[in-house]
């Protein structure tokens, strides 16, 4: 099942994603990290961050809320704290890097580059453009072009570009990063909602508004990768909603070189290793002899 | 996965639900993570403290009231049906050197208390304190090993009249209390807690109690669910917690959070 | 209950969205129409549309798949056809109104303008602009003001605009709504998604993509009005998964000042009438003695 | 809300699904929307065709296969549960003057035909062909009232082996069949419907199918069910249909549609 992201190498297409699996080894005694593709570590930041208000997350139809606010020890704790657990992890890192300004990536990465041990990063560009009055990095293609240019110099590892889908034309971002370089999308992150609880009249999250993952947001998602595997040649890893093995192959049908898992692991720790398995027996019953044999064999009618 | 093998109703709001499984012995004041059953639309799994363990006969037991949704689906589940189980998790109660331990429940925070109580050492004082709407709602006492069993109920129903809070000032007014051996645990509503910290504070008493707030992952891998400490910043009820000593919590913002 | 929406006054604040009452009369024998403030009808447009290739729906978790395609008989069958068996119904008609250039807004409501016989406008700027290359007219400020400038020269007759989730941002719209006269606003139609049938590789809906309806979108549409009435003074009508009493109140405590019930109709067709009781009840149960005392008083956290 | 009062596997594939109800007397070919049980992920209430109606018991049944998530969920419900129901919708099976009644059911298919043979008038002759994978996914036939009922199973476990199409080919070839005679009624797979449609045209006799589409209302206003029709645009399966004039349909779109 090994998959090639630009130059990374995966035994397998499914990675975990940012956010529900800590800096990697919290979840080691519920997950076998020797059969994932990869781990995405929680989106680092260069100063630590406490994150928001709680309550930090909510249950909805289907879905989940978050407003975890990118909680995080900061490049200066993770790399003295967790780095080194990371190294002796079988699977690949993929270290996912934020900021408020595009200096304040370009510094972050400069930081993990002195210090290496990791093989790639995911650059979260869902966070509020602090210079441009809070506007997210990921809503135009200008300001996410900017960031990928500015760490693009900075680094000869893989840059993945994860993407937000709270915009109105995802393929000019898609674009975008692709024109500077970006070796794979990750489309993409969380749908931007809000839940209220009608006895306290009050936003049920100490945020106000969260974000949606799970499978509520599946087939928007699939729209979204769909727009941007029919407008770029960049590998594009799939997120949002995965929770079997059919979520993660329909999600390649639709031209997704790989996939990540997020909440479905809240659900079931067992989730990756279940649509690992549920993909090799779909894969043996179909007679098909690689899961990229499958990737982008969407069939559109004739009309 | 674990195998159901009772889920009754115990008491008015009370549902025991027992589970054939595997996992290592908990601590009291640890809790389990519980998964809905499928095909549903709920997605997380659902937090409950561990009530009783029978290591022999591998079998973990939680007390649950019904408070929304989910643990409504969670009360028609049948004996042999399989939910997904997670834990133990969490750190439980400490024992504290003190000789006289104060265990407060409100409502079906009785239950860790409860598992708590059966664990005390030889040569321990308990005194177990219940506070429940009314006789109806009062959690399975017999669970409970305790010198002394107290109860309050809104409506006087059974024990005292009153809330668990006042049935604490009546047990503490007694000539024979000392304070000097008292160690306070407690579990239950947030207005609750924050009163037993109050009086703590007052007395200068140890006084650990067990936290709730809206799980993800259970293994401190989310952030999910932060509680502000009193120091700044926040602690993970799922990791630091469950139970902490009150003197972390920040308690204004702790109350204020549904 | 009354609730006036400009110079429209509906004797309660549900209405029935369009789409799933057809033109109003053939939902009569599930659906007390006497009993709901308005009834939108389906999407009109100048000349009579077939419709997308099937199949038109979908499933997915909490939430319902469409690409109808705007299906509809066209002005003059409507005018000819339906509009007389509206003028009977006790209830509010609004009409929706849709087109694919300026002109064939502004051409479509001067036929309707001549014939009269219902009570408002609303205006559906999810259709793409052939003009511009497809692009939804609610996806841009400029287009949607375009639209909303020519239709409020027209008519005299209340507007209410309906507006797309699908934007980066959607306040920016409302207020080129607003600004050119719209009476209220309408948020919003529903999500782009699309499902996969992994059996034949194929997309499910014959359109390929379709748009997301249900309790899957509440979240997602809640935070949407929440941005909408942050920056309007128009009346905003909620619209995306409400299926009880409790979705409804938690939009108008956000701000909305009615709602619109779709998808949940098909769930049930009584579900209008038990939210219309759940509020009344919950009125009751909570001292409040009108809808309107409960609009917009969503508490804030202190932070 | 109709109370379940029986829902029963009774066959390999086939589960017979009884409530009680109030609605008006259906006519054979009509189907009735029904909901799934709350609370869950699903939206859209399942159509079913009616198997049965006992006017003086207030009881409607359908026949279903489990077919996906949904129907999967329904074979769960128990008896005493109650589940939304609207109908009977749509246009049934025409009453064709010609005294030869030939139906073919495909699987589950043969339900709303097996109806339809027991309101079969005096004087006309039902041949009831039923086609399934293995004796065990048979439909009951003692509902069937039929001058002949013949079976086919791709395994040749009951009756011809091979498919429905081959046992019509059978039974049309037998030299007392009188196609002069003959009206044909079909309910199956769009495979055997197109083939049905194509032999009624060879033979130039009238052939009634009854139809499938995903639904949204069932009544004709949200315009999802749509099948292209062999003069150009669609009509409503929900309304028009389900049962349509083979010659109405656009065969090629129909059984490209999944
Ligand atoms: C460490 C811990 C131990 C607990 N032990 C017990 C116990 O022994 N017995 C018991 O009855 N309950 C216990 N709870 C609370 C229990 O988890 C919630 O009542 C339950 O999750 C509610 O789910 P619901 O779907 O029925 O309600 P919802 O409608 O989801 O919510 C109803 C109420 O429960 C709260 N709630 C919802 N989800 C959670 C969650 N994941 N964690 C905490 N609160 C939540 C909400 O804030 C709300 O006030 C414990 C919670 C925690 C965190
Ligand atoms: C007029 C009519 C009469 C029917 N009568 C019967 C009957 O008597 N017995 C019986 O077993 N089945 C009947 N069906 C089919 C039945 O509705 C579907 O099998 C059922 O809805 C599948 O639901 P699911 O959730 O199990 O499967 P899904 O996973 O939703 O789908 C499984 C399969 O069923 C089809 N399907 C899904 N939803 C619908 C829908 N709303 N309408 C039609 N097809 C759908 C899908 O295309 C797919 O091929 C009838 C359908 C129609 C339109
Ligand atoms: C609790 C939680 C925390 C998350 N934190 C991050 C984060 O720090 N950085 C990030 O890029 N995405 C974060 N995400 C988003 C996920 O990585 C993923 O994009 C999203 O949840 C959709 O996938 P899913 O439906 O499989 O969960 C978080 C999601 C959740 C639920
Ligand atoms: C089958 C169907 C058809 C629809 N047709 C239209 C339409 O013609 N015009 C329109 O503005 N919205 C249309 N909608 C969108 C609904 O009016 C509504 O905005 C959307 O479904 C979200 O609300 P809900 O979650 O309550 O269904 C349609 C929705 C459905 C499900
Ligand atoms: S629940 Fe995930 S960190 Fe505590
Ligand atoms: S199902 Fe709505 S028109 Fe047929």
């Amino acid at each position: 099942m090994t998959v090639h992201l630009g130059s990374l190498r995966l035994r397998n297409p499914l990675m975990l994603a940012s956010g529900v699996a800590g800096y990697g080894h919290e979840l080691g005694d519920v997950i076998d990290l020797g059969r994932v593709g990869a781990v995405v570590t929680k989106t680092l930041t260069l100063k630590p961050r406490q994150g928001n208000a709680p309550p930090r997350l909510a249950e909805v139809p289907s879905g989940l809320l978050n407003s975890i606010g990118l909680a995080n020890v900061g490049s200066r704790a993770f790399i003295s704290e967790h780095l080194d657990r990371l190294r002796n992890l079988d699977t690949r890192i993929i270290v996912s890097v934020g900021g408020f300004t595009v200096a304040e990536y370009a510094k972050l990465v400069l930081e993990l580059e002195e210090v290496g041990g990791f093989d790639a990063y995911e650059v979260n560009i869902s966070c509020p453009n602090v210079k441009a009055g809070g506007v997210n990095f990921g809503s135009t293609p200008g300001k996410a072009a900017g960031v990928v240019r500015a760490l693009r110099s900075k680094t000869g590892r893989p840059l993945i570009v994860k993407l937000t889908p709270n915009v109105t034309d995802i393929p000019s971002v898609a674009v975008a990063c692709e024109s500077e370089g970006a070796d794979a999308l990750t489309v993409g992150n969380t749908f931007r909602a809000m839940a209220v609880d009608l006895d306290s009249r009050r936003p049920v999250l100490g945020a106000t508004g969260g974000g949606l993952s799970g499978p509520a947001i599946k087939a928007m998602c699939m729209a979204k990768v769909w727009e941007v595997v029919s407008s770029v040649r960049t590998p594009v890893i799939a997120c949002g909603g995965i929770c079997s093995a059919g979520d993660a192959l329909e999600y390649i049908v639709v031209g997704a070189a790989a996939f990540q898992v997020g909440s479905a692991c809240f659900r079931d720790f067992r989730a990756p290793e279940s649509i690992l398995e549920g993909i090799t027996e779909f894969c043996r019953r179909k007679g098909v002899r690689s899961v990229a044999e499958l990737r982008g064999t969407l069939e559109l009618p004739r009309t | 996965m674990a195998e159901v093998s009772a889920n009754r109703q115990v008491s008015s709001s009370g549902f025991l639900l027992t589970m054939a499984t595997e996992v290592p012995s908990p601590d009291p004041g640890q809790f389990v993570m519980v998964g809905l059953p499928e095909p549903g639309a709920f997605f997380l799994r659902r937090p409950f403290s561990v009530f009783d363990f029978q290591a022999r006969r591998k079998r973990l037991s939680v007390y649950y009231s019904v408070a929304g949704p989910g643990t409504e689906v969670l009360s028609r589940v049948r004996p042999g049906e399989k939910l997904s189980l997670l834990g133990p998790l969490g750190r439980g109660f400490p024992e504290s050197p003190r000789r006289l331990h104060v265990m407060v429940g409100g409502g079906r925070g009785g239950a860790p208390l409860a598992f708590l109580s059966r664990r005390a050492r030889k040569g321990k004082r308990v005194l177990f304190l219940v506070g429940a709407r009314t006789e109806e709602h009062v959690l399975p006492l017999e669970r409970i090993r305790a010198s002394k069993i107290f109860v309050a109920t809104e409506d006087g129903s059974l024990g005292m009249r009153g809330t668990v809070l006042d049935l604490l000032e009546n047990v503490v007014s007694s000539p024979d209390f000392d304070w000097a051996e008292a160690a306070l645990y407690g579990c239950g509503p947030s207005a609750l807690l924050r009163k037993l910290h109050a009086m703590a504070v007052k007395r200068r008493v140890p006084c650990f109690v067990s936290l709730e707030a809206r799980m993800g992952c259970g293994l401190g891998a989310c952030q999910g669910c932060a509680v502000r400490k009193s120091s700044g910043g926040f602690f993970l009820v799922c990791k630091e917690g469950p139970v902490v000593d009150s003197l972390s919590v920040d308690w204004q913002s702790y109350s204020e959070v549904r």
